[in-house]
């Protein structure tokens, strides 16, 4: 029930959050605060609870259209536990950015927040298929009128590509789900969308590799990966901060959470048939985005085209498949989820203040913005992959795994380590060092932060060096859950390894 | 009584179709173009009746009220529109209408 | 006391986190003593920790704080090792870097970002601490790229002028270009042996790894890979001179003692690996002779204070390495320490010259200081005499001993020891060449010169001055540590040898008198020799590295970041935007908005459909 | 009734050809009757005189009616009579009257081989309402409702 209470909290919210925005304009603020705060409070309650079935820490199944064996399936184990926390506490972030930032239809705007983070926890704890897919494209709408209404100068095109391509990757994965619920019901006579009997289903590896493409290609246009990554920049620059914040810190999260919940376990096979190119495209994402973020001159698109490359270590370590693997690719999942969120805040936040994206214009803002520049500092070298700080155990996990399971792509994926290092140091260059100079633009509200935007900082900071300094709390969550799908498909990946 | 081949009613029902469509397509005057409709329609109905007479059953005759029903209701609608149409630019030319093109 | 071994990366990282968290509010004594207390502290207790350790006799002694992570067998902790070898990194590090820290203390007492200087310089302490301390390689990585960070910043501190910034952004890429190779290291050496503990790894390597197996081979290059580039050998050297662009004590405590000699700890902490791999073993010895004969010729032309000692940091580490490839793995570790006690008194006393006359690093405007300067004098006398080697000074012990195990490398010895005799001969000629114009001759400018003598500027140069003269009496404590180690037994050599090694800086010492001090040689007239002129040019360039690397790296990378900065998979789309354009644009065109058109359409399609149905 | 149906037919052909070519629109709404007229003669030889009856009633009589006041409504006079005629150009036939012609062609080609002959009983208004109000009632209340909307419309469109 709680995970229904969860999702329910926040549709709820969203729907009063709206509503109030008639009564004052300062309401819908709160209210969306308080909704995540509580659900944030509610998913710490699960972190007591033991795991009474496998590793399954709650879960519910309720009958919905039994005629098509589609049920109302939740469930959470520690991967999705882990995930709904990030998404909550990003979620409580998001609305802090916003607080100030957002005048207009404030209502709204929470609204739409909230409906898609309602849609993100039932994405991570849905396990039925078509109610997984239900809520994909309900975080995907709301998301879509936070670009196109609160987005900056060029938000309709941005908005719409955003929505074009999640929504025809969507398509292609809904058909996929069809085909395998058919599939199903072919082997065994009745129709089910639910995971645990959409395992059994097997089929012909070549249709079994088609119908892992429809997720794959779902999956990693969410992620992104090359060469399906070209709306993220779009989306990104455009976006609201709280907007840009959810999408880098959340919504990304749930493409990589489909690849180990969905694609890999369902299609074990095929999987890792195709493990060498998913691997290839994550070694492509990494190097080929890092080398397009140093050439931008958008803070935002720079800091999205970060977000693609760090993704592909994601990619990487979900297909090397094995526990040390996973686990990197669930640490850099968080990690990234902190530190691009609040690099995305930092630039919101300088956008806030001078108006302009553009780094050319920048320069020197050390001297003026000390506090700022530190905590820029933190999170670029938190990016860059710094021991010590989250991402770095995320990458160094998803490295060492996948060395043992695809030596070249590894390789050549560590070289990426450099590239990180490059453009994270020239955003600190271009942006903090050098001479100040503000002939292109207003400085007048160049203040440093202040208290509101230390403390969400302060918060990130935080769970970053935790990450960093001890990780375990983090993997002994997800442990059992990874270890279980591990099990699930040991025989037939080991199978397919030995061929 | 003499037999009357079937096929005779379904052919004069064609060459109405084929007439009013030859008058729709080639008329500019939208009143013209009304009519020529009546007589399609017409001739619709006039094939289901030849049907009806060829199986000995009422159902074609029903079908052919419903043909009627449809037929003025739609003159009803479509002089509506044409009066609409004549005083706002003072013309029964369809071509002067062509503002919804692409 | 031996389990309080935390605390010594605890002080300086408290240090930095009240420095930061405070954020220059402080004001600058207590910054100071903040910044050098805490280092201080770790010092003591490094010496009370050492003192019972060398007490108990043991050979190691291992503190196990909390697992880092545990992933199956990949379980490494935050745990310190503490042997020989940890044990003397650890007292250079914060002995060192406590005198460094008073050093500052005076030094920076003008700049604006006191508290951010002490801020960098704790956190750098703190993780080369963890460098040196950690039991495993995860830990020691942690240690490396948190020295690298630190290196940066402190690199670019002075962030205004962008040359800074460049110089610390290439410190940091091209060390982490080493780094991504000893990442991939640590990747092979766990996926084959299962541990990335350093003495179980150890073990297990001698258990599984034949004597020059191919995985030894791989795996002792990509550790080599990592150590070339922090400690700028050959071929990763180029960063290290223009990171001379950071405050001088940073130059003295990372750029020279500490830092970039992790690469001759790596090594020798690993050696057992190196011991599997002896090609490798042997290309260490070459890489570092040819770095420290690189590095000579190239200090012999450098104007810059500065660069001259940086060069003379790589050609010294390029013996460091010479002597690990040689096996001498106790005479690497002498070397690092005495070349941490002359190194870092040239560059504090370097620093002193260059406050003093108002950050004027050109020696040739320089001259005759060495009554206005006398403190600085003194150190630079004593300092280049060590680095030259000359006999009772520090460095003569270390060098000799690794020029003796040179000799004693079976294949190549004498190339190797000649290698190393030509480099002494440079180096005496390079360190008095910069004593001679600085502090001899004419003045050039700067009369009103008055040396900067505060207290605490003063005292670390005496000690070190104390220690760079006495230092190679030091007996550290490294059998235990390197017990499989060869160059042990003494080498019988003729007295010649011994003539030779004596000779040779005294001899490069008479070149440099003869060039700079008489003025019997002419140098205007040499460099009016097209050959010799060329010849300068090169070398002052840091053979031509520079421009070989911006050429084959650095330009094909702008290059692509440039043609390529609006993503060409995105024009992949765009045209399939344009496609579906230019369809609908056509499709649109039927629109007509005609009536008869449309009829006419209608009718066309009934006649095509009814057609379809005929045919079939 | 043979003879009734041919007639009938060969009436209803030529006016319906009066009503696509003439240019005087009243002319031509008089053709128009007489075809819906000889059609319900038609129907009369088919065996159905009820729609016979419908066909007169509504159509010729109720519907025409409607026309004939639009036609009056609308003031054509001279000019659009002569506008008339220059608007029926040959060349605007040509691909009418071709596609007609194919059109009617394949429909006697569909119908080449069809060949029943019969004696057409009457079907009157007894089984037409008995099916009316029986099986078809729904569409019945569908029509209704059409007209009713088609009446509300015409209101709505043609007040001022």
């Amino acid at each position: 029930m709680i995970l229904v209470a969860l999702i329910a909290i926040l549709f709820l919210g969203g729907v009063l959050a709206w509503l109030s925005e008639r009564l004052d304009s300062k309401l819908p603020r709160v209210i969306a605060l308080a909704a995540l705060v509580l659900d944030l409070v509610l998913m710490l309650t699960l972190l007591g609870g033991d795991s009474a079935d496998g590793s399954w820490i709650v879960a519910l199944n309720v009958q919905w259209l039994p005629r098509f064996g589609i049920s109302f399936h939740l469930a959470a184990d520690g991967l999705s536990v882990l995930l709904l926390l990030l998404t909550a506490f990003l979620g409580v972030i998001a609305v802090g950015s916003a607080w100030s930032e957002i005048t207009e239809r404030p209502g709204f705007f929470y609204f739409n927040l909230l409906w898609t983070l309602a849609g993100v926890l039932g994405v991570f704890t849905a396990l039925d298929l078509f109610l997984f897919f239900f809520f994909w494209e309900v975080m995907l709408i709301p998301m879509y009128f936070i670009i196109a209404i609160w987005g900056h100068e060029n938000k309709n095109y941005a908005a719409m590509k955003f929505f074009l391509f999640t929504q025809v990757t969507g398509m292609l994965m809904l058909v996929s789900i069809l085909t395998l619920a058919y599939f199903h019901y072919v082997q065994f006579g009745f129709f089910s969308f639910d995971y645990f009997d959409l395992l059994n289903v097997s089929t012909s590896s070549t249709i079994e590799m088609w119908i892992m493409l429809g997720f794959f290609v779902a999956f990693t246009t969410k992620l992104p990966i090359v060469p399906f990554h070209s709306w993220l920049p779009d989306a990104h620059s455009q976006a609201p901060t709280a907007g840009s914040v959810i999408l880098a810190g959340v919504l990304l999260k749930t493409g990589a959470y489909g690849l180990i919940r969905f694609a890999v376990p369902l299609f074990p096979e095929a999987s890792m048939n195709f493990a060498p190119i998913a691997m290839a495209l994550a070694v492509l994402s990494i190097l080929y985005c890092a080398k397009l973020a140093f050439a931008q001159t958008d803070l935002k698109r720079l800091i999205a085209y970060t977000s693609v490359s760090h993704m592909g270590f994601v990619l990487l370590g979900v297909y090397a498949w094995n526990e040390i693997a996973l686990q990197g690719a669930v640490m850099t999942m968080l990690a990234h989820g902190l530190s691009a969120a609040a690099l995305f805040m930092l630039a919101g936040s300088l956008q806030h203040r001078i108006h302009t994206r553009d780094m050319r214009d920048m320069g020197g803002f050390w001297a003026k913005v000390p506090r700022m520049s530190a905590v820029a500092l933190f999170f670029s070298i938190a990016a860059l992959g710094m021991p010590g700080l989250g991402n770095f155990i995320g990458e160094f996990l998803a490295l060492l795994g996948a060395f043992s399971s695809n030596l070249p792509m590894t390789v050549i994926a560590t070289f990426g380590l450099i590239f990180a290092s490059v453009y994270s140091l020239w955003v600190i260059q271009k942006i903090f060092h050098g001479e100040y100079s503000n002939s292109k633009f207003d400085d007048s509200h160049l203040i440093d932060l202040n208290r509101r935007e230390l403390a969400y900082f302060g918060a990130m900071i935080l769970g970053l060096v935790w990450m960093g300094m001890y990780p375990q709390s983090f993997l002994d969550l997800s442990a059992a859950a990874l270890q279980e799908l591990l099990a699930g498909t040991q025989e037939l990946v080991s199978t397919v390894v030995q061929n | 009584m003499q037999s009357i081949p079937i096929e005779h009613g379904l052919i004069l029902a064609g060459i109405l179709f084929a007439l009013g469509l030859v008058g729709v397509l080639t008329r500019r005057n939208i009143v013209f173009v009304l009519m020529s409709l009546e007589v399609m329609l017409n001739a619709s109905g006039l094939a289901f009746v030849v049907a009806s007479a060829r199986w000995g059953h009422a159902d074609g005759q029903v079908m052919f009220l419903m043909i009627l029903t449809l037929a003025a209701a739609e003159v009803a609608v479509g002089l509506g529109l044409i009066i609409q149409m004549y005083r706002k630019f003072k013309t029964v030319d369809i071509d002067v209408l062509s503002e919804m093109k692409g | 006391m031996q389990d309080l071994i935390w605390l010594l990366p605890t002080f300086p990282m408290l240090g930095f986190l009240s420095l930061v968290l405070t954020g220059g509010s402080l004001p600058r004594k207590i910054v100071a003593v903040i910044g050098a207390g805490s280092v201080g502290l770790s010092f003591l207790s490094a010496v009370l920790i050492s003192a019972q350790f060398l007490a108990s006799g043991e050979d190691y002694f291992v503190k196990e704080l909390w697992v880092w992570m545990a992933i199956g067998e990949f379980t490494p902790g935050f745990n310190f090792y503490l042997d020989g070898l940890s044990l003397v990194m650890m007292l250079i590090i914060t002995g060192v870097g406590f005198l460094i820290h008073l050093y500052s203390t005076g030094f920076m007492v003008d700049d604006p970002a006191y508290s951010r200087f002490f801020a960098y310089m704790n956190l750098f302490v703190a993780a080369m601490l963890m460098l040196v301390l950690g039991d495993n390689l995860v830990l020691l990585y942690l240690g490396w790229e948190g020295v690298g960070l630190c290196s940066y910043l402190l690199i670019g501190f002075w962030y205004e002028n962008p040359d800074n910034g460049y110089a610390a952004r290439k410190a940091f890429v091209v060390t982490r270009v080493g780094d991504t190779a000893m990442a991939i290291g640590l990747f092979l050496l766990f996926t084959q042996l299962g541990t990335l503990n350093i003495q179980d790894m150890l073990q297990a390597a001698q258990q599984q790894w034949a004597m020059g197996s191919p995985l030894a081979i791989a795996a002792a290059l990509l550790l080599l890979g990592g150590a070339v580039g922090k400690s700028a050998q050959l071929p990763l050297q180029t960063w290290l001179p223009d990171a001379m662009a950071g405050p001088t004590p940073i130059s003295a405590l990372i750029h020279a003692a500490t830092m970039v000699t992790a690469g001759v700890y790596l090594v020798a902490r690993t050696h057992v690996l190196f011991e599997l791999a002896p090609r490798v073993q042997m290309l260490v010895a070459f890489v570092g002779l040819a770095t420290l004969l690189m590095a000579g010729f190239t200090a012999m032309t450098q104007r810059d204070i500065k660069r001259i000692l940086a060069y003379s940091t790589i050609s010294q580490i390029g013996y460091m390495f010479l002597a690990l490839g040689a096996g001498a793995w106790s005479a690497a570790v002498f070397h690092l320490m005495t070349h941490a006690f002359f190194k870092a008194l040239l560059f504090l006393a370097a620093g002193t010259v260059i406050l003093s006359l108002h950050h004027e690093h050109d020696i040739f405007k320089m001259g005759g200081k060495r009554k206005q300067l006398p403190i600085a004098f003194w150190s630079f006398i004593i300092g280049s005499a060590a680095l030259a080697a000359l006999p009772f000074t520090s460095g003569f012990y270390s060098k000799d001993e690794i020029l003796l195990a040179a000799l004693a490398v079976e294949g190549p010895g004498m190339l190797l020891w000649i290698g190393g005799v030509i480099g002494a001969f440079f180096t005496g000629i390079y360190s008095f060449r910069l004593v001679f114009v600085v502090f001899f001759g004419d003045s050039q400018g700067h009369h009103e010169a008055k040396e900067e003598a505060h207290w605490s500027m003063a005292a670390p140069l005496m000690l070190l001055m104390v220690l760079a003269l006495l230092g190679g009496w030091i007996q550290v404590p490294l059998d235990a540590v390197f017990s499989s180690g060869a160059g042990h037994e003494e080498a019988h050599v003729s007295l010649l040898v011994h003539a030779v090694m004596i000779a040779a800086p005294f001899l490069g010492i008479g070149v440099s008198y003869l060039f700079f001090m008489s003025k019997v040689f002419d140098l205007d007239k040499l460099m009016a020799n097209p050959l010799a002129n060329s010849l300068h040019r090169f070398w002052f360039s840091g053979w031509g590295m520079d421009a070989l690397y911006q050429r084959i790296f650095v330009n094909p990378f702008l290059y692509l970041a440039r043609i390529n900065r609006s993503d060409l998979i995105d024009s992949f789309y765009a045209l399939l935007v344009s496609i579906t354009r230019s369809a609908h644009l056509m499709l649109a065109r039927t629109q007509t908005g005609y009536l008869g058109w449309y009829a006419l359409s209608m009718a066309a399609g009934l006649v095509l459909i009814i057609s379809l149905g005929v045919m079939l | 009734m043979m003879i009734l149906f041919y007639i009938a037919a060969t009436v209803a052909v030529v006016s319906t050809v009066g009503v696509i070519v003439q240019s005087n629109i009243v002319h031509a709404l008089i053709y128009l009757i007489l075809s819906l007229l000889a059609v319900a003669v038609v129907f009369f030889s088919l065996g159905a005189p009820f729609v016979a009856v419908l066909e007169a009633i509504v159509y010729a009589g109720a519907i025409m009616v409607l026309f004939l006041f639009v036609i009056m409504m609308l003031n054509m006079g001279q000019h659009t009579l002569d506008q008339e005629k220059t608007w029926m150009a040959a060349k605007d036939w040509a691909l009418p009257a071709g596609l007609a012609a194919i059109l009617l062609a394949q429909l006697l080609y569909v119908l080449r081989e069809y060949r029943v002959d019969i004696v057409p009983n009457e079907v009157g208004v007894l089984e037409v309402s008995a099916l009316l109000f029986g099986p078809y009632v729904l569409a019945v209340e569908l029509a209704s409702i059409l007209l009713l909307a088609g009446l509300v419309s015409a209101y709505h469109l043609a007040k001022k």
